[in-house]
Order: structure tokens, then C-alpha cells, then sequence
């Protein structure tokens, strides 16, 4: 399931429809928030842009590779846009399986992914005025590490 | 007529989120990105960006992609969700 | 935070807990369940039996050595004891850093070691008797790889 | 006196939890895993089995660590929580 959305949404929802299948041995959650990137600099939160219909493409698109390299039973991807104040949810991955490391890897794939595919931007808000986040040289390693550890 | 879509910086920058252009014959991504920076410095600067993205269709492709008329063409700076 | 307890536990009350800092950008949970591990044979639940005071002890020096390895936050390690049935919450990790990376390896540390080192013992209840699990070579592998993996 | 636990399938085949044992001099967990392996044909099968662990104070450990009155010793089979 994948949702873009403005709305914030509940770990505690989203973990009940995470958790009710018996054979489902694992379930690894993600979330991610705002926090204060450029310590300092005063970051009062964070405006996200993406780009309607391609952002859902390419999660989906991931979602469908997840499930080609691992046993998964459900996948939810939940990423918000818009402005988000300090302390937020921004997204949300959760994966069950039957096997504890299927999740902990497909879930880590997802974001990893999710940080270099899916179009979504980021602009700091802060006392100094808006400011676009650049792309980090560690994201794009993140999951260029994924073709080699896939190929193991 | 083509679609071209922008996105975060490049929308903010080029004051626009979108234009239309008319195709012309073996079209490309990168006829595309030429054409546009020749409209002033500002466009120049951010079309000639080694860092620019583009997708056509909603799919992330290279310089080297047709382009034909009814295409959604977006160009955008690397991605910066999660 | 460590617990060893009969009762359930509540992921949403965990995560409330987790979630207050606003120097954490991420969180990664881990739940464990009861499944049925060997299909056909009927499981209808787990008895986990422990070593008081051992466990804790284990556990503790587990999030001791994955806070020398990563900075984290908070760390919660929960597993139950006593009698489970087929779907039950048997063990909950969460863990908040400023990175992702960290989170989800010392989370995925957490649950590899808590297997092969914290003093439990799992007895499968089936339709035709009880039965201690066998340990899995698996999980001493992956516990294994991990002094590989910390010395790159 | 040394107090020796047992746990999971040991506890259960043994049909005890505990046992007191009087200490020797310099004695190692295994003078005691000898000792308990002596009682019977069941203690012998699973004092002797190779995947058997031994804990002393709480702390695993190896079949040379020595074992003075007062410590807990426990022995019990591989571990399978999470």
C-alpha cells in the first residue's frame, strides 16, 4: 500500500494493519522526521514538493523489486509532502514476512530507495529564511551498496 | 505539444512549473534542455546543471530519449525525500 | 529500556515512547511473533521460558555494545515469557538515532545477538505435544557476520 | 555451597531446577559436569552433550573457569528466544 499524502498518519494504525497475519514472523517498521539537519541554523521544519503521479510510480516500482528479492507479505509506504514543522512524521515503511531478515533487509532497501528515486524535495525552513536540501553523497552509496549486496 | 514540467529549485528559479513546446522531428530529451537554455541566463545556468534530472512520462531517462508530441516531459534536481 | 514480562506489550505506547526527541530523524521497530514455524504440525503457540536475571544482564550489555557502535537515543528491548499463542507479540527492539544507517543496524544487532546470546528457551505447543526448538544455525551466522561487518 | 540451576529441555529431563553441590578445591565447571554426569545414564547423556552451555554467576563461560562455594552455575542447552 502506498499513500502521498499532507495528513499525518498513526504508527499505532498502521502497525494493527501491519500485524494480523499469522504467518508473519517479523515486522520492521521505519519512520522518518524532521529534525535539525544543519544544527544551528535554527530549522523550524521542512516544505516537501514531489511530483503527483511519478512519486507513486516509482514507489510502486520499488515496492515491486522489494517483493522480487524477498519473501514479503505486506508493504506499506507512507510519505508526506507539504509543510511539516520540527519533530514531524515524514514517512512511514513497514514490511512483514515470515523471516525476520527478508524484513529488516527489504525494509532498509525501500527507504534507501525511496531517498534517490522517488521524486520528492525538501526546502528548510528556518530563521535564515527557505533553503532547498541538497542530495547527500551518502544516500546515493546507501543504495548503490544495494547491487552488491544483492548479488552476494 | 510537449509538456514540460519543473520541479523544487528549478520551479522556484524559473518562476514557472510549467510550459508547452511544439516537437520538432527526432526529438530529444536534450534538444529540449538546449532550447531552453537559450532563452536567458537564468534558464542557461540550470539546464547546463551536470546535477539536472529528467524524466519523460514520468519515468527517469537520459539525454538521449525521444521526445514526440504528448509527452510529459519534467526536469528537477536530485531528489531529496525520506 | 529493558523489560522481561508476561504480559503483552503495546507497540503504539512503545513507539509514543520513542518518538518525543526531535534530534532523532529516524526509528526503526522490530516485532516478533508467534508463527507456525513447522507448517503442518499444528503450533498453537510457544512457552518461553528464561533465566531471571541473566537475561537482563545479557541484554543490558547488548545495548551497552551497540551504543559504542552507534549513536543512538533510545533503546527499548522487550521480550515476553510464559505462555504465547500462534500470532502473539513475542519481542519488541526499537531504536531512534539521528541517522537511519545507525538505527537500523543496531536495531538488526539487537535482535541477531538477543537471539543467540539472552538466556531463552522456546517450547512449541502443537497438536501432537510440546517440543523445545532446536537453536538454527542461521541465527549464529547472522550473529556471526556481524564482527565482519563492524570491522570494515 | 555451590548452587547449580538447570533450564529448558535439561530442567525437564533431569526433573529438577536446582541442586546444591559441596565445592572441591580448584574446582572448574567441568569437575562439575563430571561429577553430575556420574549420577545416572540421563544425567550422563546430557552432561556430556556437546552443544551443552555453562554459566557461571550469570555470565557464560568455558569448561576451564574455576568455581568457588557461593557461585551460581547453570547449565542449560543453546539458546532460542526472540
Amino acid at each position: 500500500m502506498i499513500f502521498v499524502q499532507h495528513n499525518d498518519f498513526s504508527v499505532a494504525d498502521e502497525y494493527q494493519k501491519l500485524c494480523t497475519d499469522n504467518q508473519d514472523g517479523a515486522i520492521v517498521t521505519f519512520i522518518g522526521k524532521v529534525r535539525d539537519f544543519n544544527e544551528g541554523l535554527g530549522v523550524h521544519g521542512l516544505s516537501l514538493e514531489h511530483y503527483p503521479g511519478m512519486t507513486e510510480k516509482v514507489l510502486s516500482n520499488l515496492e515491486a523489486q522489494a517483493r522480487e528479492h524477498w519473501p514479503l507479505n505486506k508493504v506499506t509506504i507512507i510519505h508526506r509532502v507539504g509543510d511539516l514543522t520540527l519533530g514531524e512524521q515524514i514517512v512511514f515503511i513497514g514490511v512483514t514476512s515470515p523471516h525476520r531478515k527478508a524484513a529488516f533487509a527489504a525494509c532498509e532497501f525501500l527507504i534507501d530507495f525511496l531517498k534517490t528515486k522517488a521524486p520528492f524535495w525538501k526546502k528548510e525552513l528556518t530563521t535564515q529564511g527557505a533553503k532547498w536540501l541538497d542530495a547527500k553523497a551518502s544516500d546515493d552509496e546507501s543504495s548503490e551498496q544495494w547491487s552488491e549486496k544483492l548479488t552476494k | 505539444m510537449i509538456n514540460v514540467l519543473f520541479f523544487a529549485r528549478l520551479r522556484e528559479q524559473l518562476s514557472t512549473d510549467s510550459i508547452e513546446i511544439s516537437p520538432i522531428e527526432n526529438m530529444t530529451t536534450d534538444h529540449i534542455r538546449q532550447q531552453l537554455a537559450e532563452k536567458n541566463e537564468t534558464w542557461a545556468k540550470l539546464m547546463q546543471a551536470d546535477s539536472l534530472l529528467v524524466a519523460v512520462n514520468q519515468q527517469i531517462t537520459d539525454w538521449s530519449h525521444s521526445v514526440v508530441s504528448g509527452d510529459e516531459v519534467a526536469f528537477f534536481p536530485p531528489v531529496t525525500g525520506g
